[in-house]
């Protein structure tokens, strides 16, 4: 079989916010979180071992990450957390039918009930809440 | 270079009718091949734009009869209808409403959860089985998905028919271009259902869509079959403007008011008992004659026009069962029927003439029949009544769905393949028309050539704009614009235009010299110049047959069984 | 690189109104030919219920015959002329000029479907895959005898699933989801929701067969509930609904 | 596996992981961020059962959703047989590795072993 070109648009197309709504916006941010808490959980199971080194060892660990980076890093960790899991909640709701409107007869100009404002305001809240979190964070880290 | 394809059997057009026959088809028989073609994908073939209703007797527990529909829908013909046909037609159609229920049809329904029906124009009964005001598109979707269950039928999309290929005695195949890779194929098969519905692009102010042209009838002609009772062209009542989408007759069904610039209900005029469903040939004719003596509207087009007025029906009832026109007249023409008055005006709608066949959808070509808009199997004679047409479709298609597999499973013999015929159509259209030389913009002639149908043969006709409309196309024909511009194999628009615009002088050329002939008022054929109906001399059908200078003329009977024809008075 | 006005060597006679005038700028490609897309402009003047659709033949018709498009009904019901207008995936005859509130209209064939040539492109994907999802009723008692009648149906339950029917299949909701973006095997929104009109339907009992259709790896959970699709669906069909609820049945929310 | 089997994990193993990561992270707030950073008290935690036991759990229940999730991604971004097969079966011995990796700290702090 010959391979057709598909003009798929590929990640660009898969990362572009701007086109679409807020949703899509969510979409893109939960991907990120996804991946940005991947490796800061790997990172941190590697973190963790160190333990195993002995109070010599640990120590050289945890003064890496007692930085001005560190901390930055760990306050945005703290923010894809938060994000992740409310807005994780509202995705696990919505994918299992939950809250996204009933069929009806559409009538234009056809508002998709789907892309309701619950789940908007849900969005926005996760963001908020996630930059709360991180603003908190910051505050407790270098407060001390 | 000529590539091929064989199969059993060749369904051109994927219309209702289409879509209908190839189901039946499939069902018959597992074994036999088929192929549908359609220039268009399959599923988006016109029938998707029709709105209003599909008419069937099926209530006649609350006093409907099926001879109430054959009486209606000859009365509606003026007569010109073969009435075997219209029997034929009214006792099959309420299984198909229950047959296309089944497989899916979303059909408006009452509380009770019965298939409700609403009144359509000319009926005596509410007779229209109905989905919202989309019933074309559901019932094309209905009839598309459910040949997804087959693995038999083939379905060759955007591929364009150009020319059926047969011995003189029988059918042999057809050929057609692959409009994706522009290659040229003949496909051999035994027998063919031409199903290419109407051409109603043969006018500019039109409720077709774009790809409604004369080339399946055209590819008919040209093969021998005749064309028969062409001069007679529906004119919808309520086109909106400026696009001319149809507004559906359903509006009125539901209780919408036709109104003159004197704010009257002026089809108490014209028809007191029926009012605004009235037949269309009369609603028309009534909208003229207001138009004429002056009391029309202006559209900011400069188009004459009337209103519609759709407000006392009230936003939810609209919403319910108009949402469609709701939609085309808020987004076309930016008016909430709720709130405001539509400008309306008759427009090119439907096409009663056709591929002359019997009451079974043959053809006079052996193995190859038609079904659908594009067919004249005269039920419908000189006018149509709403409803009728996508009902038709649905008939015939069953119909001559299981005549072609019987056809098929008699056994055809196997005959030498033609190719001198294959040679000369490829001739025609790549020297003729794909090579062909000249200056004129072909889009521009088009133009032309549909509004001088708009002006000379529209609702009222006469001798004089008649012929004179004749003269004027058989000069534009002259003209150059024998050739396409854009020389690129693959996904040549240009090219099927041009061919489209090719076979629409000649189809025209038949509906003009119809028009010519017929010396009286029948249905939509209103002559200002003979006024009256005149059944000693035209109660009969016309029949076109292909010469290559100008057609050949001829006549047949109409068949009358039990109703006499009477003053047609609503 | 912009070229202006190809005009074809004709005589011309129509009129152009001196009203306002848009730029129409179209993205021309033939694979089999051309070795890159160019961008071709045409001034088109237009009224307030000029369409995109109507600018383009415009330009087919007057200007430059050799655009490819597709397109037929120009009411918004047969589905054929969907493309990219200004960056989003839209309707050409469902796009009027003035809405868009600019005067320069960019157009592209859509995204994620392979290009036949300039606007028009091929649709086998999302006709296999809509086959796939089997969208016709299934049930013993779906082809008639002499004296069946219909099954009943309340309008309430028809109201269950006739957004679910309003599908065109134009593919703008394919267009525009974001899995469809990279994953040349996802069913996509448009099968998906259908799969969801067939099973909401109280005549159909193949709700089973579909499930197990759809769950598998490039199956519904390829869906993200990223809404794109229904924001662009010019018919209110909401293809995100009609997976997310479908998605009910198969985590055991619905049933 | 069914795709919705594997899903219903995810969804379940995020839900899981909800509560207990909440108190695994106020376990850190309640006594003072850099306090609880010191290695006594770390040490402390791994010694008290529970705790590595919820650890312990955490660990599996993110593995397993992370790496899925991973897996997800690179199962949309490009498709192919062989391709998807690396990836299903690299997620998964990733998801084994950490797993081991990180048990082995838990139970060597555990039993005391440092
Ligand atoms: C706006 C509108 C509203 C209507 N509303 C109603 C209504 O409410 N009720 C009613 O009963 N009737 C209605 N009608 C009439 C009815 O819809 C049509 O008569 C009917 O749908 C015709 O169906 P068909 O199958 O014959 O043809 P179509 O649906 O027109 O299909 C023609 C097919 O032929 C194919 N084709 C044509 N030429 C070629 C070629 N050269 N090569 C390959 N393929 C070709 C096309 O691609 C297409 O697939 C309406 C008509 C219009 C225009
Ligand atoms: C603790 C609360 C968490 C919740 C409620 C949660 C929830 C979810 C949900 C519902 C999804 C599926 C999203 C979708 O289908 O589009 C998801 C995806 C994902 N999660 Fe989590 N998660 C949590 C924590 C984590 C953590 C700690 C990690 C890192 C180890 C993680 C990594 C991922 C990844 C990589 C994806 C795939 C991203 C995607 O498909 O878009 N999650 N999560
Ligand atoms: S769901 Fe909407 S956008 Fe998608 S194909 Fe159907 S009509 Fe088009
Ligand atoms: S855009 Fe795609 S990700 Fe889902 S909600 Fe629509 S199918
Ligand atoms: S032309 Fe039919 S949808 Fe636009």
């Amino acid at each position: 079989m010959e391979k057709v070109d598909e003009n798929k648009e590929g990640i660009k197309g898969m990362v572009n916010p701007r086109r679409y709504g807020i949703e899509r916006v969510a979409y893109l941010l939960m991907r990120l979180s996804g991946l940005g808490l991947l490796a800061y959980f790997v990172a941190h199971i590697y973190e963790t071992s160190n333990i195993l080194r002995g109070r010599v060892g640990w120590e050289e660990v945890i003064s890496i990450t007692q930085t001005t980076e560190g901390h930055v890093i760990l306050a945005i960790v703290i923010g894809m957390c938060v994000f992740h899991t409310a807005n994780g909640i509202r995705v696990m709701l919505g994918e299992s039918g939950i809250g996204v409107g009933k069929p009806i007869r559409p009538d234009y100009p056809y508002p998709s009930p789907s892309q309701n404002a619950r789940h908007k305001i849900a969005i926005y809240s996760s963001i908020i809440l996630a930059a709360l979190a991180m603003m908190y964070g910051l505050a407790v880290m270098f407060g001390e | 270079m000529v590539e091929s394809i064989e199969c059993d059997l060749i369904i051109c057009g994927s219309g209702l009718a289409g879509l209908r026959a190839v189901i039946e088809a499939a069902k018959k028989n597992l074994k036999i091949k088929i192929i549908v073609i359609s220039k268009v994908q399959v599923m988006r073939s016109h029938s998707v734009s029709a709105e209003g209703g599909t008419a069937a007797v099926i209530f006649e527990d609350e006093g409907d009869t099926i001879e109430s529909h054959i009486y209606d829908t000859i009365k509606g013909s003026d007569f010109l209808a073969d009435q075997d046909v219209v029997e034929r037609f009214c006792r099959e159609m309420p299984n198909e409403i229950y047959q296309l229920e089944r497989w899916g049809m979303p059909w408006s329904r009452r509380e009770n959860g019965k298939i409700d029906q609403r009144w359509f124009a000319g009926y005596s009964f509410p007779r229209a089985s109905y989905a919202s005001d989309k019933v074309g598109f559901f019932e094309m979707q209905t009839l598309y998905d459910t040949c997804q269950k087959f693995d038999n039928i083939d379905f060759f999309n955007e591929w364009f028919a150009t020319s059926i290929i047969h011995n003189r005695k029988r059918f042999m195949g057809i050929t057609a271009i692959e409009l994706s890779s522009g290659t040229f194929y003949e496909i051999k098969a035994k027998a063919l259902i031409i199903a290419t519905g109407g051409a109603g692009r043969i006018y500019s102010y039109s409720t077709y869509g774009y790809s409604s042209t004369p080339d399946g009838l055209d590819m008919a002609y040209r093969a021998g079959v005749a064309l028969k009772d062409m001069e007679f062209v529906q004119f919808h009542p309520t086109g909106i403007l400026p696009s001319g989408i149809l507004i559906t007759e359903a509006a009125r069904g539901e209780g919408g008011y036709l109104l003159n610039n004197k704010g009257e209900r002026f089809m108490k005029n014209y028809a007191s008992s029926k009012m605004e469903l009235a037949p269309r040939d009369i609603v028309c004719r009534s909208m003229i004659t207001e138009i004429n003596e002056g009391r029309g509207y202006k559209h900011e087009t400069g188009v004459d026009c009337l209103k519609l007025d759709l407000r006392h029906i009230g936003d939810e009832k609209i919403k319910e069962k108009l949402g469609a026109i709701r939609e085309i007249s808020i987004k076309f023409s930016g008016i909430n029927p709720a709130q405001e008055i539509l400008d309306v005006r008759p427009v090119c709608h439907y096409m009663m003439g056709g591929i002359h066949t019997n009451i079974d959808g043959t053809t006079e070509l052996e193995g190859v029949w038609a079904a659908g808009e594009v067919a004249c199997n005269s039920v419908h004679g000189s006018n149509r009544l709403g409803a009728n047409s996508t009902s038709e479709c649905l008939v015939w298609g069953k119909i001559t769905g299981t005549l072609a597999v019987d056809y098929i499973e008699k056994g055809v013999p196997s005959e030498p393949w033609p190719d001198f015929l294959v040679e000369a159509e490829e001739k025609r259209i790549y020297d003729g028309i794909f090579r062909g030389k000249g200056d004129v913009n072909p889009y521009e002639i088009k133009q032309e050539l549909t509004d001088t149908m708009n002006e000379k043969a529209y609702v009222y006709r006469d001798e004089a704009s008649l012929v004179e409309g004749l003269k004027k196309i058989r000069a534009l024909k002259e003209q150059t614009w024998k050739h396409v511009d854009d020389k690129a194999k693959e996904y040549n628009t240009n090219f099927t235009n041009v061919m489209e615009l090719d076979s629409m002088f000649r189809v025209i050329e038949i509906i003009l010299i119809g028009a010519i002939n017929r010396k009286e008022t029948r249905g939509a054929h209103a002559r200002t110049d003979f006024p009256k109906r005149d059944d000693t001399n035209f109660m009969h059908h016309t029949l076109a047959y292909y010469d290559p200078k100008e057609p050949i003329m001829k006549t047949c009977p109409v068949t009358v069984t039990n109703y006499k024809p009477v003053m047609r008075k609503y | 690189m912009a070229t202006i006005l190809s005009t074809p060597k004709e005589k011309t006679t129509s009129v152009i109104s001196p009203s306002k005038k848009v730029t129409l700028r179209v993205a021309k490609y033939n694979p089999k030919t051309d070795p890159k897309k160019k961008w071709v402009n045409y001034q088109i003047p237009y009224e307030k219920w000029t369409t995109v659709l109507d600018v383009l033949l415009e330009a087919k018709n007057h200007l430059d015959h050799s655009i490819g498009i597709r397109y037929s009904c120009r009411q918004a019901s047969c589905g054929s002329c969907g493309m990219i207008i200004n960056g989003k995936p839209r309707l050409a005859c469902f796009t009027k000029i003035t809405e868009l509130d600019t005067t320069m209209v960019t157009v592209e064939p859509m995204k994620n479907f392979p290009i036949i040539r300039d606007l028009v492109v091929g649709f086998d994907r999302l006709f296999k895959t809509h086959k796939r999802i089997k969208p016709y009723i299934i049930s013993e008692d779906s082809e008639i005898t002499t004296k069946t009648t219909e099954l009943l149906q309340t309008p309430k339950e028809v109201n269950n699933y006739i957004q679910f029917a309003n599908c065109i299949k134009c593919g703008l909701c394919n267009s525009a989801c974001p899995t469809m973006a990279t994953d040349s095997l996802f069913i996509g929104p448009q099968a998906l929701a259908q799969a969801y009109r067939y099973v909401a339907d109280t005549r159909d009992k193949g709700k089973d067969d579909r499930l197990k259709i759809i769950d598998e790896s490039h199956g519904i959970w390829r869906c993200h509930f990223a809404g794109s699709c229904s924001q662009v669906c010019p018919k209110g069909v909401d293809p995100a609904m009609g997976i997310q609820l479908l998605r009910g049945y198969l985590l055991g929310f619905r049933s | 596996m069914r795709e919705s089997v594997i899903m219903k994990i995810h969804y379940g193993t995020a839900l899981a992981a909800v509560a207990l990561v909440a108190v695994h992270v106020l376990f850190r707030l309640t006594q003072g961020f850099v306090d609880s950073l010191t290695y006594e008290s770390v040490i402390a935690n791994y010694r008290f059962l529970p705790y590595a036991g919820m650890l312990e759990i955490i660990l599996i229940l993110l593995s397993i959703h992370g790496f899925n999730g991973l897996r997800v991604i690179l199962l949309e971004l490009k498709q192919g047989r062989s391709y998807e097969k690396a990836v299903s079966y690299g997620c998964i011995a990733a998801m084994i590795a950490i797993i081991a990796y990180g048990s082995r700290t838990i139970f060597m702090t555990n039993m005391g072993m440092v």
